[in-house]
């Protein structure tokens, strides 16, 4: 039917064909177009990402200058005290920092942002499957944010059990008393968010198996797309848990239900607990969804970074089909792997090993990935612009990120590193090295697509300069940090001796951080700035194969305005059978084409 | 519009951001709360209060060491010797103190074996002789003729015998860093209980500025000594969030146990000053009010407002003078609680002994069974202020906060574990709460006492019913006819002797 | 392409002013725990110039009881008369009743006693005191031990006056413990149980006066209630039962006296009486129910 | 441009190696040489999959960085039309999956001998020195009465320490990890032990200071607000130091004040 749909208006050919019907509110507001929506979350997760990172200098702040009068804040809510923060107000950076930069940035931004944006351009879709329920997913993120920055709002600002919120910690009103209702709300937070990034799987999965165009066949989906299935399906598996758990959580905390809470503890001079709750129960829950949930926050970045380089590259994507496999591999062995979080909590002993030896297969696809991204780029023709870079920064980053994960596999090393700055390093890498740098490619690389206009490169230079050096100088040192044995979420870390000496280097890893901060600003400005005066480009200013390149930019309501018809695989860069060196996936080249024969249309 | 004129707005822009952002960004400064009894004052009156305070205490910026006060302000102590040197000169011979001495080696000197005053000198603050009161600032030290060098020329040098102080109030200075570092965010700026993280404690911390403590070694209405702080910051105490800050070196300790004491004596003796001026002169603008309605004439008052204004240095001299004698002397040793007898013998008989005096004396709050559930508990007590009853009922201390007598079943001691600490809380009692002083009873039955309450969490169903039965027959005898369902309590039932106290509310205060 | 490059220069120039500025910031840190602090003495001993009129132990502002001439002394007698009918006030503990140690406290009902008229309508328990020793006084020494009882869980006398130095020796005439708490405000804090039957009693002695007279509980027993009027001087006096009282050997002179009931506080601030020498000067004050209003 | 952004892709690696080299001369690495045998094994291995990394690491950087130069050259000659090759994919997956599972397998045993408990040393097995709970902010420490044997229920002979673990020094010793409200971490930096004591568990845990001396105790899972706070320090001591020290500690615990009173007075 969608295909039947998309040919009724392709047939009078005009892009913009219902654009004029429709009120500003309909079109740019509760707009149901995969477009707009896609670009909704981008901008909403940009902000976002600035609030996050925010937080972020907030906690770098304290560490640099323990016990100092922190800016704006100290003003704001601590004058007097001279402005020095309290502990609790910490633990409550932290957390947030991590929520919001998980939950409110990198997942939506990804599956949210691209995942909308891209999937029905890039298999020949008009649109969504279901394009309500995609409306829906974008304004459930709201009541999401609402909920979060009501937990900033209420008592003691801020939940602070930390982004995993352990019980008996997060379950108890009384164990982490600053973030008594906060705690509540930042729950309720989680499950919407949940709701949102469900309503959006389901929609993936629906759309990439019915709505692909004819000769689409899986194989000749771009990677992205790829990434984009495999990431619905893990969401689609992983989240009822997370939601389940959570609501067993909210009832502890709020119904006196005892999942999470055993007998007898006595915490604030409250009275002792009764019924014999597992702590543990909750951390398998907790990370049955949330290692899944770190592939989430990575595939899809990896899918996008695969086509960024074959294009930037003129090559075609060095083994197409292993690509596919591992990251099917790696969705796979993602929801077995889930205990190597849990090493030191006491968990039995056997499940140690399992683990241990499931994690490191994990690190397998990884390898191949990397080595197949170097081969790509390996005898192209590559140029130097913002999209290479920040690319080519996701593989070099993603290669310390995943190394540093082998530390932690290898359980009796991790007994020594689990929960110290090691760890804060390994994931910043492959969430801020890997995935950010991977979608400041993507936005450079997409945005001719969404507004016509292509962003200044001059500014994206300076701005990965800036981000690439910021980044390293802030996370690197964190892996001496950790071999230093420094734990994780300290609000005074110098207050034990054999760390003393660390001063100086947290003061130089604040600094960085407050440059990679700035930074953004670079993007932000140019962002917004070549919305109006950025340089106009034509349909396919990357000489790119994709079907999302044969639409206009940005494409009209409906996308297309002629029907794509696949005949080959996305990577058909220098092709030897055309004069120039790409080669779309939609031009028919007519006999002797040794590419491959037209297939039908599958769903006709 | 080029792109030139725009960058250069937004540069201005970004600089202006930078301008209104330094001035947010700039710290704010931490300060020393006023008591609500101040604000009660007259206007007048309260400005003179909080100046005066000023003056002798400072702010947490400007500390002052009001020298009367018997807190060790750190610094090095001596006098000057002798001297041959005549004219205008800025080198004397002095003689340090005899601990002194080391500290001036530990503060000043460098690795190279000389002495390194920082770039202005360090401070040198004359106490007698006719520079007393005026400073100068030390730039050298020659070790072998033991004479300072001070960047002040002066005309006569001081003579001989003059005492001074070098770099005064190093230890307050410390220990308020210190106490900023550790205890500000429970304790608040000014030590009134009342930091940002307070609110979430239960119990709620030690409020200072009552000059009261509870956990203390001396006898029931001395003050508390440096020691008895030291203990509680060095061990914690059990049961509240007051954590143990064991691993803290030994001078950093006492910088924090001399700048809480400070803190202590500064609160005290505003409580103290805002009692006399209610009390005594009654200025506070509710009282004037009344008057004024009762037709007494303004001038009269003012007369009187001015009286206490002008007044006011001289009070807090007094009032300062008598604070720094009651806390002189909590470190006197005939302040000490000292047993006038060993330990009695922990056996059976010595503790069903402690058992009965327990059942005579400390029933009504700690229950027949030490669990804090006693009679007490659930009358509804009197505000000793206002004298209206409390809303809810049970025991309340001077801070006003809601208080359980201890449930001994926990084996949780906050004022320490050892025998002689409870002895100090049943001789020195616990002044604060409710806990009374039990100075007058015969030591022996008190170390029979403490035996018995510290073997109350391990103490087997029934194992006093025969105690308890005679005691009740006793009271029975004389006409008691109250404690029937006491005695049902007490005496252990079918139930009881499966039942464990972990079930039991935990105790608070 | 080339203005892009113009871009470029203006945000290496505009990037480098916010991390910088930033940075500054960083510089400009401090407050809280690491704040400069700086410590100033202040001299142990006031300079003189500074302190004004003398005082007595306690501090408290002088009282401006003018200079009497020394013309010998004269005494104030007197008396408080109640404007209107006594409230009957149900007593504190009813006879019998099931309280702590009751064959003690409620053996006699236990007197509601916070405002006796006695017949005549004298108010009894009422201080009438100088809040200052008259200037030029001399305390002599010699002063006789006072008896501050306990008997079936009440003070006995209710209001009594204390002299600085004098010693008062607490009793208790009941079988049970009572925990005698005196609210001092400039003594030191006299919180002592007083066993059961203990005639010899335990010695409480005042080291300053107070500001106004200070209660007197048992921390076992919630009801009991007294009141001690601690001065320096033996100007102040307790009325009886049925209101009277007399100060004696006041040197002539103006005086202001503070009156106060426990169920007010302060009824007279200033009460001005002029004590004529040789001769017993009269004073009677009434007061209507509306002075007792708190009641 | 070209050159600027090769030499940027090169230096960066090659500053992080330059950092991680000199760490250890800056005081930027362990806390200490391992305090005890299972540490100095952890040790080893960490040893081990850093060479394998770093050589993984500089390989592959090195690759990356020589492709772009390679493909980043300025002349008109097509891209390398290949859709990769076979070889190499078997190749780079069987290579790191073998380097993987060896690393695995090679773990196993230090994991059995840290964690499970049949494997402890006999001797700390059957004597555990003392019983750790942690509580927000401290650690509560109850050994038994010399020459008694810990019971998991208070004894009246108990005594009691906080934030201060004394353990006989050069022998396996073992202790109960408890806690009394939320889950904290038992982390000794030093000793490379770390073991979760999880709400409602009693948690065997065993390690052996091979020297006499202090060891940092630090919390390492998130507590509350109060979670940088809970330092404390295990003190290793020669059997008859431990021995002396356990006694005195007796002896302090037993204090009645009155030997230190030169003349009793009595009230």
């Amino acid at each position: 039917m969608s295909v039947a749909h998309s040919v009724s208006h392709d047939a009078h050919g005009d892009a913009h064909g219902h654009g004029h019907e429709q009120s500003f509110i309909s079109k740019y507001v509760f707009s149901t177009d995969h477009k707009v929506i896609g670009i909704q979350f981008l901008v909403t997760t940009l902000l976002m990402l600035m609030v996050g990172g925010a937080l972020a200098l907030g906690v770098r702040w304290q560490l640099a200058f323990p016990w100092e009068s922190m800016p704006l804040v100290g003003r704001l809510l601590f004058s007097g005290e001279g402005g020095q923060i309290s502990p609790e107000f910490y633990t409550m950076l932290f957390t947030m920092h991590a929520t919001v930069m998980i939950f409110l940035v990198i997942i939506p931004i990804l599956a949210g942002a691209f995942g909308n944006f891209l999937i029905p351009l890039m298999i020949g879709a008009d649109d969504m499957a279901f394009p309500v329920l995609n409306m829906l997913s974008y304004w459930f993120m709201w009541p999401a944010i609402f909920c979060f920055f009501a937990s900033f709002f209420s008592a003691g600002n801020g939940a602070a059990a930390g982004w995993t919120s352990y019980p008996v910690l997060s379950a108890l009103p009384q164990a982490a008393p600053a973030s008594g209702m906060a705690q509540n709300w930042w729950l309720v937070g989680v499950t919407l968010v949940g709701v949102s990034s469900m309503m959006g799987s389901v929609n993936y999965m629906t759309t990439i198996i019915n709505m692909r165009a004819p000769g689409m066949t899986l194989f000749r989906m771009p990677l992205t797309i790829w990434a984009m299935f495999i990431t619905a399906i893990l969401q689609a598996f992983a989240l009822p848990v997370l939601t389940a758990a959570g609501f067993m959580l909210v009832a502890d905390r709020l119904l006196g239900t005892c999942f999470f809470i055993p007998a007898g503890l006595v915490v604030n001079n409250a009275d002792p607990t009764v019924g014999g709750g597992q702590p543990l129960l909750w951390q398998h829950l907790f990370w049955f969804y949330s290692h899944p949930a770190v592939y989430i926050m990575l595939l899809p970045a990896m899918g996008m970074v695969s086509d960024m380089l074959a294009n930037a590259a003129r090559k075609p994507l060095f083994g197409y089909k292993p690509m596919v496999y591992s990251m099917a591999a790696i969705a796979g062995l993602g929801f077995i792997v889930w205990g190597h979080h849990m090493f030191t909590s006491g968990m039995n002993p056997a499940l140690g090993m399992t683990f241990m030896t499931s994690t490191m297969m994990i690190a397998l696809p990884s390898a191949i990935k990397t080595f197949n991204w170097i081969g790509t780029i390996w005898g192209g023709k590559i140029e130097f612009n913002t999209v290479t870079l920040n690319s080519v920064a996701f593989v070099s980053m993603f290669v310390v990120g995943g190394l540093s994960g082998i530390f932690m596999a290898a359980v009796p090393v991790d007994i020594y590193i689990h929960d110290t700055y090691f760890i804060v390093a390994h994931f910043h890498y492959v969430l801020f090295g890997a995935t950010l740098f991977g979608l400041f490619g993507a936005i450079f690389f997409w945005y001719p697509k969404m507004f016509g206009r292509k962003m200044n490169e001059g500014l994206g230079k300076a701005h990965f300069f800036f981000t690439f050096l910021g980044a390293n100088g802030t996370f690197f040192p964190m892996h001496l940090l950790g071999v230093a044995g420094m734990p994780r979420r300290y609000a005074d870390p110098y207050l034990h001796p054999y760390l003393e000496h660390f001063l100086p280097m947290n003061q130089f890893m604040t600094y960085s951080a407050i440059l990679m901060g700035c930074a953004q600003f670079l993007l932000l400005f140019n962002f917004a700035y070549s919305m109006f005066y950025g340089e106009k480009v034509g349909r396919n200013p990357w000489k790119a194969n994709g079907l999302e390149w044969t639409a206009p930019s940005p494409p009209g309501h409906g996308n297309f305005d002629v029907l794509p018809v696949c005949y080959r695989g996305p990577y058909e860069y220098s092709s030897p059978l055309v004069e120039e060196d790409f080669l779309l996936q939609t031009e028919y080249l007519s006999p002797p084409d040794k590419a491959e024969p037209v297939k039908e249309p599958e769903h006709a | 519009m080029s792109i030139r004129r725009k960058s250069n707005i937004l540069f201005v822009l970004a600089c202006g951001f930078l301008l209104a952002g330094c001035d947010a960004f700039s710290p704010p400064d931490a300060e020393f709360v006023v008591r609500e009894e101040t604000d009660q004052l007259t206007s007048d009156v309260s400005k003179a209060v909080e100046e005066e305070l000023e003056s002798s205490f400072g702010n947490p910026h400007q500390l002052v060491a009001w020298l009367k006060l018997p807190v060790d302000f750190g610094g090095v102590t001596g006098a000057t010797e002798e001297s041959t040197l005549e004219g205008p000169l800025n080198k004397f011979p002095v003689k340090f103190d005899p601990e002194a001495d080391d500290k001036f080696v530990a503060q000043f000197q460098a690795d190279d074996g000389g002495f390194n005053f920082g770039e202005s000198g360090a401070r040198l603050d004359w106490m007698t002789g006719e520079y007393a009161g005026k400073s100068m600032h030390v730039i050298g030290y020659d070790s072998e003729s033991q004479q300072l060098t001070t960047k002040e020329k002066v005309e006569v040098p001081p003579a001989a015998g003059d005492t001074f102080v070098l770099s005064a109030g190093e230890t307050l200075k410390s220990g308020r860093a210190l106490y900023m570092e550790h205890c500000l965010h429970c304790h608040g700026v000014s030590g009134d209980g009342n930091g940002p993280t307070a609110q979430y404690l239960n119990p709620r911390p030690r409020d200072y500025r009552l000059g009261q403590f509870k956990f203390k070694a001396t006898k029931p209405a001395e003050k508390v000594r440096q020691e008895d702080l030291g203990r509680v910051i060095k061990y914690g105490i059990p049961g509240t969030y007051m954590p143990s800050f064991l691993l803290l070196a030994d001078e950093d300790l006492h910088a924090i146990v001399e700048y809480v004491r400070w803190l202590s004596m500064r609160g005290e003796l505003e409580y103290r000053v805002d009692q006399e001026l209610v009390l005594a002169s009654g200025l506070t603008n509710e009282i004037i009010a009344e008057r004024k309605s009762d037709g007494d004439e303004d001038a009269e008052i003012q007369e009187e407002v001015d009286e206490a204004v002008a007044y006011m240095p001289t009070m807090f001299d007094e009032l300062g003078d008598q604070l720094a004698e009651s806390w002189l002397l909590a470190e006197e040793e005939e302040s000490l609680i000292v047993p006038a007898v060993a330990r009695v013998e922990d056996s059976f008989e010595s503790r069903a002994r402690g058992r009965k005096f327990f059942l005579e004396k400390c029933t009504n709050c700690h229950g027949h069974k030490g669990r804090g559930n006693g009679s007490m508990t659930e009358d509804f007590q009197k505000d000793e202020e206002t004298g209206e009853l409390y809303a809810e009922p049970g025991l309340f201390d001077i801070w006003g906060n809601s208080i359980k007598p201890r449930n001994l079943t926990k084996g949780l001691y906050r004022g320490g574990r050892r025998p002689v600490d409870l002895y100090h809380r049943l001789y020195g009692g616990i002044g604060p709460s409710k806990m009374p002083n039990f100075a007058t009873t015969d030591p022996k039955i008190l170390w029979d006492t403490v035996n018995y309450v510290l073997h109350i969490p391990f103490e087997k169903p029934g194992e006093y019913t025969e105690v308890d039965k005679e005691y009740f027959e006793s009271k029975k005898k004389s006409g008691g006819d109250e404690d029937k369902a006491a005695e049902q309590e007490a005496t252990p039932t079918e139930s009881e002797q499966t039942a464990t106290g972990s079930t039991e509310s935990s105790d608070q205060g | 392409m080339n203005d892009s490059s113009i871009k470029k220069i203006a945000f290496l120039v505009l990037l480098p002013v916010l991390v910088i500025g930033l940075c500054l910031t960083g510089a400009g840190c401090g407050g809280g725990a690491n704040a400069v602090t700086t410590v100033t003495l202040k001299p142990a001993t006031l300079d003189s110039d500074s302190v004004e009129g003398t005082t007595t132990g306690g501090g408290g502002t002088p009282g401006g009881n003018g200079s009497p001439e020394t013309s010998g002394p004269g005494n104030l007698v007197g008396r408080f008369i109640f404007d209107g009918t006594a409230p009957n006030l149900s007593p504190l503990v009813a006879k019998g009743a099931t309280v702590k140690d009751a064959e003690f406290c409620s053996a006699e009902a236990v007197p509601n006693q916070s405002l006796l008229v006695g017949e005549g309508g004298g108010i009894a328990n009422m201080f009438i005191y100088l809040d200052k020793a008259p200037k030029g006084f001399k305390p002599e020494g010699g002063l006789s031990e006072l008896v501050f009882d306990q008997k079936n869980c009440t003070f006995i006398p209710h209001g009594l006056v204390v002299q600085v130095g004098q010693t008062v020796m607490v009793k208790n005439g009941d079988g049970a413990a009572h925990n005698t708490n005196m609210k001092v405000i400039r003594n030191k804090s006299f919180n002592q149980v007083v066993n059961g039957n203990d005639r010899n009693g335990v010695p409480l002695i005042y080291g300053k006066p107070e500001p106004a007279p200070i209660k007197a509980t048992c921390d076992f027993h919630a009801w009991m209630g007294g009141y001690h009027l601690v001065v320096d001087h033996p100007f102040a006096a307790c009325t009886k039962a049925d209101g009277t009282f007399e100060i004696n050997n006041l040197p002539a002179g103006e005086y202001k006296f503070r009156v106060w009931h426990e169920s007010v506080g302060l009824l007279e601030r200033s009460l001005k009486v002029k004590i004529e020498a040789g001769k017993d000067n009269k004073l009677e004050q009434t007061y209507s129910v509306g002075s007792f209003s708190k009641l | 441009m070209r050159w600027f952004w090769l030499t940027f892709f090169i230096v960066c690696p090659i500053a992080a190696v330059v950092f991680c080299v000199i760490a250890p001369g800056m005081d930027w690495w362990f806390p200490s040489e391992a305090g005890s045998p299972l540490g100095e094994r952890i040790d080893s291995l960490f040893n081990l999959i850093l060479y394998i990394v770093t050589g993984t690491f500089i390989g592959t950087q090195i690759a990356l960085v020589y492709v772009l130069w390679k493909s980043s050259k300025k002349d008109d000659e097509r891209a390398w039309f290949s859709h990769g090759s076979h070889n190499l994919e078997v190749i780079w997956t069987i290579v790191p999956a073998g380097i993987l599972l060896f690393i695995a397998l090679y773990q196993m045993d230090v994991w059995a001998e840290y964690r499970v408990v049949s494997k402890f040393p006999k001797e700390a097995r059957k004597a555990p020195v003392a019983e750790v709970m942690a509580r927000q902010f401290e650690w509560r420490i109850r050994y038994p009465e010399p020459g008694r044997i810990l019971q998991i229920q208070q004894q009246p002979t108990d005594l009691y320490a906080v934030n201060e673990l004394i353990v006989p020094a050069a022998k396996p010793v073992m202790i109960y990890l408890k806690t009394q409200d939320v889950q904290h971490s038992f982390f000794l930096p030093e000793l490379r032990v770390k073991q979760d004591a999880v709400p409602g568990q009693i948690i065997p845990v065993w390690f052996e200071a091979t020297e006499p001396g202090e060891y940092v105790l630090v919390c390492a899972e998130l507590c509350g607000w109060g979670h940088y706070k809970m330092g404390a320090r295990v003190v290793a001591l020669a059997e008859e130091q431990f021995e002396a020290a356990m006694e005195e500690l007796a002896e302090e615990q037993s204090d009645d004040g009155f030997a230190d009173a030169g003349d009793s007075d009595d009230e």
